[in-house]
């Protein structure tokens, strides 16, 4: 199960780091978060896994979309 | 009446309750008398009060007793251990008294207000708990701490250089943060715990197999530390992030910041059977740091910046000499001696590097022009900015002579006694064409108060000069008075830390000494006059102008982690 | 994209693997004794049943103090930035159509009428309920999973959906970010003068002030409860003024 | 022993980002991953030690190591504060640089000032 999930956070953290699209990015760094707080809970981590939802899915994404609201969501990169 | 360990604790404390008082000025109109009240008063309990505490702790400290204990008195299978002895007093009066003159000088420049008071009141704090803890994860705490102030802090010039430098430093230094906590990981599961004393224990009794997490958890720590010290592969966030911050916070960056880690890095260090072998890497690195910073520093034209590449240089000094203790042991005589000798060059470099900041800082202020090679005669420009004695001008000369080490200033002191410890080894050469380099810079440095005929003070801007003189003739005096009674100060630092026997009858002014000092200023005038060649200064403006990309500093902290844990491995 | 990336960039990696990888792959057995002696002592010592509420504010008290002066300090820091930020916006501004529909300000919010109106009623009615949660989150961390911090982080969410939830762009109390900033400011010195209280019966800094007494366990309620009022007042600060602001 | 690797992987990956990629956001990416990564690792390797999450109830329990979970406690929120300061950071440098590609930032105040 624990295995199940990191390949599955695996996966997200590829797309969150290649995809040109930066909002996507956050929308999957937030899974990740909330994967994480999952795996945290099955691994009898409770305390661990409310701060991680609550701070990693919640105030963090907050941060990152307004950034984003600021600036643009294209990772231009390449495109010299 | 409060124990000996109450008193130790107020020393982080102290600053603490001081910044909370300090942001309270924000619950009042900004124009109201209570709010300064509340600012400066916060200041004062912040600043002034943990020097009269560590006064107070002198006696004892002096005769050698070291305070220990766990934080709130909690068990010490899971609480923070700290311990207090003489390395840690003396760190905390180099930490306090900087943080005193820049906290003054910045009355002037600023930056002000109740927020910055608080986040550099926190700041001091953050530095006296670093150095004092005893435990792996709460010096990871510490260390984060006076990180995020630091990134904080550098934005506020609002230069916009200074938002990028201070995000080149963040990224780079919490990445080494994330690296210590795997270091972290990697001590606890193999000696299940996490206080100094746990792990030394541990690591004695530990499993043969588990070698290799030991060697590489301890090079992943170091590099980690050696990221804020700025050594030479690691020190590419510095230069811009000391230039560019506000005037006061480069004198506390550049003074104390990266100099603290390094000595909270020594208590981790004797922990490890291999941990010599990490001092003698550290020191060879230091001296290559020394000889670098310096050709670098040569090469530049914006006065701050050069002093920022200086910084790098003079901590080459302290990590050459404190790398050379760790690696005799720093509980051998000659370990402490050279202990006592980086710890001196440590607190001197502070003294007369805030120095000069705060003059360059004033002077740049006023001429509005960074740029050693346009700037000049400053100093009828800070006459018509309202400056009557030149003093600024004086109290530059006193650090500039400081930092080339001319006697009797504290630079000559300490470079001396880093020197003749080191004295036959390869870094010690390194060390002599430093100081050279140093010289000459020097010289290239001055010429901004030289005064020229036909040129005249433009666009001169007035400022408030009261705070930034007292700041500076604090230091200057400081310096001077440091120097002159240095056998003295000698005596206590080497009780102190504890290598009391090996400095008796220590005498830095004799003529053996000064006629080496006379040659490297002579080889340092030579030297100012071959930059003039064409040849010469094509080859600085090569150095200067090669880009220094963001991926090289992740690059060099890589492969020097490698080449680190390669090193112990072998 | 993977074809940029360059060979500097693959000896970084390759050197980084070749340290982490023995701390990784070692299959040391993970020490017990910590483990033990909590399990044996961590009730009695601070009260608390949640023993992980019984370090985090016990035993490692100093490091959470470190950990909230750390957020103080970002908040802080962040909001400096961000009015830097908003002086530079001009009207060249990106909005990104959704993003705007949690905008604070009226203007902004105007362009997704519909979908506003059903937030601010939503919302609205929502906020006192994760208020009251996150209050007991904040309040029963001793016996319980959660603690300070993370109701704190629940409380900021109330406030955030109170100030969303507020119709005609008025502040209420308690999304009126001067406010929050007081409570805050006042939140930190409390912190620091609990974490003091413990020399006026006698213990050192930091330690429990109520050790001897019927309810040594008060101490960790306490400081949950001043952690709790800080984290929830500069978290909901903080986004109250990235969400465009009542200021 | 293959979670440990995956987590490596994750480690990795996050590593590569930071070191790789221009894009600030990105290298924020990166840190928050590589940071995730390192507090799944002390909460996984703790909970091999026992079955009971560490609140106790009365009975005896065989725990989980709760001091790692403590420890990330403070690791996870001190993790983002550092983000919530660097994306400040990256926005501001945006607004200066038009670009959130770093050496082009770089660039360009070098050429301003």
């Amino acid at each position: 199960m624990t295995t199940l999930l990191l390949v599955l956070i695996i996966v997200l953290a590829v797309c969150t780091v290649t995809g040109p699209d930066l909002l996507h990015g956050v929308i999957a760094m937030s899974a990740i978060s909330l994967l994480s707080a999952l795996l945290f809970f099955i691994l009898q981590a409770p305390d661990v896994a409310i701060t991680e939802a609550a701070v990693g899915a919640g105030v963090s994404t907050v941060i990152f979309v307004w950034a984003l609201r600021h600036t643009s969501r294209r990772d231009d990169e390449g495109k010299d | 009446m409060m124990g000996y360990e109450d008193l130790v604790a107020t020393t982080f404390m102290l600053p603490l309750l001081g910044a909370a008082i300090a942001f309270c000025a924000k619950l009042v109109g900004k124009e109201r008398k209570i709010a300064k009240v509340c600012e400066y008063g916060g200041a004062c309990i912040g600043l002034v009060a943990p020097i009269v505490v560590l006064v107070q702790l002198l006696p004892g400290m002096l005769d050698g007793q070291v305070i220990t204990g766990i934080i709130g008195g909690w068990s010490g299978t899971v609480g923070i251990t700290f311990r207090f002895d003489g390395l840690a007093w003396l760190i905390d009066l180099l930490g306090y008294t900087i943080a005193l003159a820049a906290y003054i000088y910045s009355l002037s420049s600023g930056p002000k207000g109740p927020s910055f008071t608080g986040i550099f009141l926190i700041q001091s704090a953050a530095l006296a708990a670093t150095i004092m803890t005893n435990d792996l994860f709460n010096l990871f705490v510490c260390l984060e701490v006076l990180g995020i102030t630091s990134y904080v802090l550098i934005p506020t010039s609002g230069k916009p250089g200074a938002s990028l430098a201070a995000f080149s430093y963040l990224m780079v230094s919490a990445t080494a943060m994330v690296f210590f906590l795997v270091g972290t990981y990697g001590l606890y599961r193999i000696t299940g715990s996490l206080s100094y004393a746990g792990i030394a224990g541990g690591l004695a009794t530990m499993d043969p197999e588990a070698y290799g997490v030991a060697v590489m958890s301890l090079s992943v720590l170091v590099a980690a530390v050696a990221i804020r010290v700025a050594v030479m592969p690691l020190y590419g966030w510095l230069p811009d992030a000391h230039a560019l911050a506000p005037h006061a916070i480069s004198a506390v960056l550049s003074g104390v910041l990266i100099k603290t880690p390094l000595f909270a890095l020594s208590r981790v260090l004797v922990l490890f059977p291999i941990g010599g072998r990490v001092g003698y890497l550290m020191g060879l690195a230091g001296g290559i740091t020394a000889f670098l910073g310096v050709v670098l520093a040569l090469s530049q034209s914006d006065a701050k910046r050069l002093l920022a590449y200086h910084s790098i240089s003079q901590i080459g000094y302290v990590v050459a000499a404190w790398g050379m203790a760790a690696h005799m042991g720093i509980h051998t005589p000659e370990g402490a001696a050279l202990m006592v000798a980086a710890y001196l060059h440590a607190l001197f470099h502070a003294l007369f590097k805030g120095l000069l900041f705060f003059s360059i800082g004033t002077t740049t202020d006023v001429t509005k022009v960074r740029d050693v090679l346009a700037s000049r005669n400053s100093i009828a420009s800070l006459r018509s900015a309202g400056e009557r004695l030149p003093i600024t001008f004086v109290t530059f000369l006193a650090g500039a002579l400081s930092i080339t080490a001319i006697p009797p200033f504290n630079g000559f002191v300490s470079k001396y006694l880093v020197g003749s410890s080191l004295k036959g080894s390869l870094v010690s050469f390194l060390l002599i064409a430093a100081g050279v380099g140093t010289v000459a810079s020097f010289i290239k440095l001055s010429r901004i108060y030289w005064p020229m005929k036909h040129t005249f003070p433009q666009s001169v801007e007035k400022i408030t000069f009261l705070p930034r003189h007292l700041a500076q003739l604090l230091l200057a005096s400081l310096c001077i008075a440091t120097g002159i009674w240095a056998p003295w100060i000698i005596g206590i630092v080497g009780k102190l830390l504890g290598g009391v026997s090996r400095l008796d009858g220590f005498s830095p002014y004799s003529p053996d000494n000064l006629i080496k000092t006379g040659s490297t200023v002579v080889g340092g005038i030579l030297l100012f006059l071959l930059m003039g060649r064409p040849w010469v200064s094509d080859i600085l403006h090569r150095i200067r102008d090669r880009r220094m990309d963001f991926k090289g500093l992740f690059v060099s902290f890589s492969l020097g982690t490698a080449a680190m844990a390669l090193w112990l491995w072998v | 994209m993977k074809a940029r990336i360059d060979f500097r960039s693959i000896l970084a990696l390759v050197a980084i693997l070749a340290v982490l990888l023995p701390i990784l792959a070692t299959d040391t057995p993970w020490p017990t004794e910590p483990r033990d002696y909590l399990a044996e002592h961590a009730e009695d010592e601070t009260g608390a049943k949640n023993i992980v509420s019984a370090i985090y504010l016990g035993y490692r008290v100093f490091d959470t103090m470190g950990e909230t002066i750390v957020l103080l300090v970002a908040v802080l820091g962040t909001i400096g930035i961000l009015t830097k930020v908003e002086s530079l916006v001009g009207d060249t501004q990106q909005t990104i159509g959704i993003v705007s529909a949690f905008s604070l300000s009226a203007e902004k919010r105007r362009s997704n009428r519909l979908r506003t109106h059903l937030l601010e009623v939503v919302t609205g009615k929502v906020g006192p309920i994760v208020l009251l949660f996150g209050f007991y989150v904040m309040l029963y961390g001793h016996l319980s999973p959660g603690g300070g911090f993370q109701g704190g982080v629940i409380i900021a969410s109330g406030i955030v959906f109170l100030a969303l939830g507020n119709q005609r762009g008025e502040t209420s109390h308690l999304s009126n970010s001067e406010k929050l900033v007081h409570i805050e400011t006042i939140a930190f010195l409390l912190l620091v003068i609990v974490s003091s209280s413990g020399l006026i019966t006698g213990s050192p800094f930091f330690g429990n002030p109520l050790d001897h007494t019927a309810v040594p366990v008060g101490y960790i309620v306490v400081l949950n409860a001043v952690i709790g009022l800080k984290v929830g007042t500069s978290m909901g600060f903080l986004c109250i003024a990235m969400m465009g602001g009542t200021d | 022993m293959v979670d440990r690797l995956l987590l490596l992987i994750l480690f990795l990956i996050g590593f590569l980002t930071i070191v790789a990629k221009r894009n600030m956001i990105k290298k924020i990416f990166g840190l928050n991953i590589i940071n995730a990564a390192v507090v799944i690792l002390f909460v996984l390797e703790g909970s091999r030690i026992g079955m009971d999450a560490p609140i106790s109830n009365g009975e005896p329990q065989q725990f989980v190591d709760p001091l790692p979970q403590a420890l990330m406690l403070t690791a996870i929120v001190i993790g983002v504060c550092i983000t919530a300061l660097s994306l400040a950071l990256a926005v501001h440098l945006y607004r200066i640089g038009g670009t959130f590609d770093i050496d082009k930032v770089k660039e360009r105040l070098h050429d301003g000032l």
